[in-house]
């Protein structure tokens, strides 16, 4: 416990107050700030190894739990995926390849990659490093929470991981789970690999749930004197906006796993009509499928949201410090966040334009979901606006960066073609819908995740990344991924159905084979080049170059804590006073081209700063 | 822990709460009068929907203290609604399609 | 509560000029909120799209069956004095929700004015309430269930009718239960005084402190809120 | 520098792909032309949009990339250029909507002389049924749906008994005649998708979907699952034939109508209970 650091707090909170003077008559002081409304966070300090870094209840510790989890279910999405293009760049390369494991492999690669591995990874990993850090709060509002958040989330990739060896092994009935075909013979894992698939889930959503509920009150109510909404970092407002998200839409992920399960444990009907299997009209009757994908939908639209947002407030972070400029049209970037977030709870049914829903719902949905482009277009013109008369440093950040604007354009404009009602009629389930989702989804956040990594590392772990590494990596994983995707719409057009375990009997079809190998080809390659980046990781630990303090010069105050890497709680004595927006940079008549948030007016009054 | 830096909480008089409990056990009573009196169509609709809003609304606003919560509280709160209804509304037109095409296409009287 | 709170250099305004400068200060969001209160608000929030989710399956599921549903007022009929009693039980358990609800909430009025003794016995009547409500729901199944109500099938009319009722009504008799439990505890922590000295939680290591009965009454009083919603939706629909 | 041309590169490369891409939509063979003209309309718009895009970013990368000593410029916010480009991408949006939402009033509202033909589909195969010379379909119901029944039509319902049952997953249909495709599932979802026609629809278990479109284009076409349904979802094959009036005239009079079925059914289950008595 820290009783002593809450008397400093005191004598701090009362200094502050005698230099307002706004009572006393002198002119008012312009480096003033209001007390500190709350008494300072006491903490639980852990001292065994397993307090301090198993069941840790300090939020950088858990964030790197999360990233390492999630990045190790990853790789196993990622040598699922190497298995299902061997098999359709190379039909029967693979001798165990049969139709019922490539569904599987399918299906728990979206799973493991949309769930487990990007919400778990941004909201899980950064959320928790970055949250308190650039609010300028001590630790999450409820470390004890957050700390069996992970757990929970532990046991859910457990569960999800044991399905792989049950009977029957993992579900194969493609990442949405339609019923009823997900609890019915015929699709590979319907047995124990569903339900599984299901309690993981729950398991997932409940502690995600535990881990939102911190993120939402240390971003509302724990902010440092000084950090106002408006001068939160873009990536903190990603964050916060996606954790709303979340905390919204897993509820009907939560509510259609479990009457699924049902339907599968008790032979309820919720989903499933009557159905005639092999001959026997089975005991089910009444039911709609398209309720589940309702369901499933209102939570999957949001959740592609909730990818996306943290890879857009971060970018718009990395883009801006490495190209020495303020972001440009903050206010703009912070409505078009929160509007997109909202906007997302009304677009779901366009997942659906062929699903044999209401044929109304087209129309009201293909509305909704255009208007989403434009708060979206938004943000892509502040991030080229953002680089137009910098200062851009190519580092591998800014690589990343580069990168993220160029797939992320790409697979947006391509989100418009399967918004639009029409437009989706004779391009939703072929390969189009695989190259746009995996471009913007898939390829995007990740090159974001990337950049976040070459950026962040110095601060966790006080060394450099090695940068040539990182620009081969970089290369690789860019000009690879393009080429499988970029060319995989083109397949779409053609008319290749998504989801086919062998293509190769149809004539147009056919044509077709020379690219399914060279996409097959690039991701062999793609994927490998990520191991690039754990060696990077591995090395730099121990050799790479120390990073020191503020190593890029950045304005957010997690590069401004008293020591690096930062300790539990944060900020030693004395929490951060925040005078700015966290994007001063190259202002006229400063010294330097950046002025971190803390600096007080006082010290800037020479300059053109804006007022923020 | 953050203790608030404020006075000593006010608090409300008792005679509030006992008039809102009143009161919902008033309007409880009207709904299952509802059922008792076996109204029907769309009386019976707006008698049940107006008690069940009445009747959350005073929880909500009384019990919940959210009527002397500040805006911000209570905004943040009351717009995720809006999603709901929407679902709400989008799905009631979704079951009426559903059991239509049903009632068309699997029953003799409609065969087309 | 009913004054605003006072912070230091911080004025509170009205309205939504209040709520303007409320969002754009720094520090707090929600003035003056406890962040466990601010916590419990965004649980509730996120728990209420839970129960609309189930809601909003069961109107669907209701809504797209040509196969009759059950009438719930022969349904859930009791016979009392030999006459059959249309929703007599659901009359009993609505009756029994709303005055633990009104309880609990005397019970917060009576921790923040840290009159120990009544708030405690106000959290254990609370407590009891929700007990007597569990042990109805329990003979409610248990009638249904011998009356041939399956969650797959039932003798009534669609097969729907059982599915819903028992998930529905079972995942809110778990959050009673589930805040029987913790009315329970938070009785004892009363009485046991841990609210006064501010004694630390036994997992959190936070210091109690009487804003904890408010944040356990919000998520009763959500509770009774659910419950006329299914009342409205299920028994008189 | 390097890093400039590079980016620049993969520009040009997708422009060129997409000119010299021996990769393209199949040679439309149905009425919805308006989709392909949408799909090319969006693809204008938003290529253009990516490519200037990229441009103006790989502008950016060669023009203001880092020196030593320079400054960047100091401007948080340009209300007006924000204003123009919300306009700009709203009208854009806009003009991609509009015809969309147009196409796809047409796409579900079915014209009157479509001839409606019910498509079954089950794991995993199809089969199909036309209505007989009533123009109607019967009704059906899938608790019916045996042996003697393969598409458990509803017996009482007359309107059924002069259905053409076609049993094999090959369809025949009449050139320029409009057909409302009214889908059908007994087990999971399927969607019975041609490429060359460019619509498709889920087939549902427990309720019927339906869509329509009018070949024009005789030739023999594939039939595609287009909905994930299981282990045999990629070999869920089946084949079209558009003809003209006259073929198609030959190939349904040899085919069998419900009552056609029933009678030689009868006249089986006679035979056999005759050879039973002896």
């Amino acid at each position: 416990m820290s009783e002593d650091i809450n008397e400093n707090k005191t004598i701090q909170a009362q200094s502050s107050e005698t230099i307002s003077g706004g009572e006393t008559g002198v002119a008012p002081d312009i480096d003033y700030v209001r007390p500190a409304e709350l008494a300072d966070q006491d903490l639980y300090h852990g001292h065994t190894f397993i307090t301090k870094w198993v069941f840790c209840q300090d939020a950088k510790v858990i964030g790197v739990q999360y990233f390492l989890l999630a990045t190790f279910t990853g790789i196993i999405g990622l040598i699922l995926s190497w298995l299902m293009r061997l098999q359709l760049g190379f039909p029967g390369a693979a001798g165990f390849m049969t139709a019922e494991h490539y569904y599987q492999f399918v299906t728990m690669h979206g799973m493991i990659m949309v769930v487990y591995f990007l919400t778990a990874l941004f909201l899980g990993g950064f959320g928790n490093y970055l949250i308190p850090l650039m609010t300028g709060a001590r630790d999450m509002v409820f470390p004890y929470v957050n700390m069996v958040s992970f757990w929970m989330f532990f046991v859910a990739v457990g569960v999800l991981l044991a399905s792989f060896f049950v009977p029957g092994g993992p579900t194969g009935s493609g990442w949405t789970l339609y019923p009823p075909q997900a609890i019915l013979e015929g699709t590979p894992g319907s047995g124990m690999g569903i339900i599984l698939m299901c309690v993981s889930l729950i398991l997932f959503v409940a502690g995600f749930t535990m881990g939102g509920l911190n993120y939402l009150i240390t971003i509302l109510q724990a902010r440092t004197r000084g950090m106002t909404l408006m001068r939160m970092p873009l990536t903190v407002w990603g964050i916060f906006t996606a954790t709303v998200l979340a905390m919204l839409a897993f509820p009907a992920l939560l509510v259609s796993a479990l009457m699924m399960t049902l339907d599968k444990v008790l032979a309820t009907s919720f989903f499933m009509p009557t159905i005639l299997k092999a001959g026997e009209v089975l005991e089910y009757g009444g039911g709609t499928p398209i309720l589940f994908q309702h369901l499933f939908w209102f939570f999957g639209h949001p959740e592609v949201y909730i990818v996306a947002l943290p890879a857009f407030g971060i970018v718009s972070d990395l883009i801006s410090v490495h190209s020495r400029k303020n972001i440009f049209g903050y206010r703009m970037m912070v409505w078009a966040i929160v509007v997109i977030g909202a906007l997302s709870f009304f677009v779901w049914a366009h997942h659906m334009y062929v699903s044999g829903m209401h044929p109304w719902f087209g129309f009201f949905f293909a509305t909704t979901t255009l208007i989403i482009a434009v708060p979206t277009a938004m943000k892509v013109y502040n991030w080229i606006l953002t680089l137009w008369r910098g200062n851009i440093r190519l580092n591998t950040v800014m690589l990343w960066c580069l990168g993220f604007i160029v797939t992320f354009v790409n697979g947006g404009i391509t989100g418009i073609f399967l918004g639009n009602v029409t437009v989706d009629v004779p391009l939703s389930d072929t390969y189009f819908v695989v190259a746009h989702f995996h471009m913007v989804m898939g390829i995007a956040p990740l090159m974001v995740i990337m950049g976040a990594v070459y950026h962040w590392f110095p601060l966790v772990a006080g060394r450099m990344l090695s940068e040539k590494l990182g620009k081969w990596h970089f290369w690789i994983t860019f000009l690879g991924a393009y080429s499988i995707y970029f060319p995989m719409h083109y397949l779409g057009f053609i008319g290749v159905p998504r989801r086919y375990f062998e293509m190769y009997d149809s004539p147009y079809i056919t044509s077709a084979v020379g690219m399914n190998q060279f996409i097959s080809t690039s991701a062999f390659i793609v994927g490998a080049a990520q191991f690039i980046l754990i060696y990077n990781i591995v090395v730099s630990l121990k050799i790479g170059k120390p990073a020191g303090k503020n190593p890029w010069q950045a304005n957010s105050l997690e590069w401004l804590t008293p020591t690096v890497p930062p300790e539990h709680g944060n900020w030693g004595d004395k929490l951060p006073v925040v005078y700015r927006w966290p994007y001063d940079f190259s202002v006229p008549g400063a010294k330097e081209d950046f002025i971190p948030q803390t600096t007080p007016p006082s010290e800037v009054v020479e300059t053109e700063v804006e007022k923020t | 822990m953050d203790e608030i830096k404020k006075e000593q909480t006010t608090t409300h008089k008792i005679g509030i709460y006992l008039w809102i409990w009143g009161l919902l056990f008033v309007l409880s009573f009207f709904s299952y009068m509802v059922d008792w009196y076996q109204f029907q169509g769309l009386l019976r609709w707006s008698l049940i929907l107006i008690f069940m809003f009445l009747k959350a609304g005073l929880i909500m606003a009384f019990f919940m203290h959210l009527f002397w919560e500040r805006y911000a509280l209570v905004n943040v709160l009351l717009w995720p609604m809006t999603a709901i209804a929407c679902f709400v509304g989008l799905m009631v037109a979704e079951g009426k399609y559903t059991l239509f095409s049903r009632l068309f296409y699997f029953f003799v009287e409609g065969g087309q | 509560m009913s004054s605003d709170p006072k912070i230091e250099g911080y004025k509170f305004k009205p309205g939504y000029s209040g709520m303007a400068a409320d969002t754009a200060s720094d520090q707090t969001m929600f003035k003056g909120v406890h962040w466990g209160k601010a916590m419990m608000w965004i649980f509730l929030l996120s728990d209420t799209f839970i129960f609309s989710c189930f809601l909003i399956s069961y109107m669907k599921g209701r809504g797209s069956t040509p196969e009759e549903w059950p009438n719930p007022s022969e349904v859930f009929a009791l016979n009392a004095f030999g006459v059959p009693v249309p929703l007599l039980l659901i009359a009993i358990m609505t009756f029994v929700l709303i005055t633990s609800s009104g309880t609990m909430a005397l019970a917060v009025k009576y921790g923040y004015e840290r009159n120990r003794k009544m708030c405690g016995w106000l959290i254990l009547a609370t407590a009891l309430g929700g007990l007597t409500f569990v042990g109805m729901q329990v003979f409610e199944w248990s009638k249904l269930i011998h009356e041939g109500v399956r969650p797959w099938e039932n003798p009534f009319g669609a097969a729907q009718f059982g599915s819903f009722f028992f998930m529905i009504t079972g995942f809110h008799g778990t959050h009673v239960s589930i805040g029987v439990i913790f009315l329970f505890i938070y009785a004892y922590k009363t009485f046991a005084g841990h609210y006064d000295e501010g004694k630390r939680g036994w997992f959190t290591t936070m210091k109690g402190d009487y804003v904890e009965i408010e944040i356990l009454g919000l998520y009763w009083h959500f509770v009774d809120l659910v419950w006329v919603f299914i009342f409205a939706f299920f028994y008189l629909w | 520098m390097h890093v400039g041309f590079i980016f620049l590169a993969v520009i040009v490369g997708s422009i060129l792909f997409h000119i010299f891409t021996p990769w393209y939509w199949t040679d439309i063979a149905s009425n919805w032309g308006a989709m392909d003209d949408t799909i090319t309309l969006t693809f204008w718009v938003g290529g253009g949009v990516f490519v200037a895009v990229c441009l103006f970013m790989v502008y950016c990368v060669f023009k203001f990339s880092y020196k030593e000593g320079r400054k960047a410029e100091y401007k948080p916010e340009d209300k007006r250029l924000e204003k123009i480009l919300t306009w700009a991408t709203t009208l854009g949006v806009a003009a991609l909507l509009a015809p969309g939402l147009i196409v796809w009033n047409q796409y579900i509202n079915v014209p009157k002389n479509a001839l409606s033909i019910d498509v079954m589909a089950w794991q995993w195969g199809w089969q199909y049924r036309l209505p007989g010379e009533d123009g109607k379909l019967g009704s059906t119901k899938v608790e019916n749906i045996n042996d003697n029944n393969p598409f458990g039509i509803i017996l009482e319902d007359t309107n059924g008994r002069d259905d053409v049952l076609i049993q094999s997953d090959v369809l025949h249909l009449k050139n320029n005649k409009p057909v409302k495709i009214l889908l059908r599932s007994v087990d999971v979802l399927h969607n019975w998708y041609v490429p060359q026609f460019r619509a498709k629809m889920d087939a549902v278990p427990g309720t019927i979907t339906y869509y329509w479109f009018e070949p024009n284009k005789v030739g023999e076409y594939e039939v595609l699952c287009a909905e994930y349904c299981g282990v045999g979802h990629y070999a869920m094959r089946g084949r079209v034939f558009v003809k003209n009036e006259e073929d198609y005239k030959n190939w349904i009079k040899e085919q069998e109508t419900f009552s056609d079925l029933i009678a030689r059914q009868k006249i089986i289950e006679f035979s056999e209970t005759k050879l039973a008595k002896k």
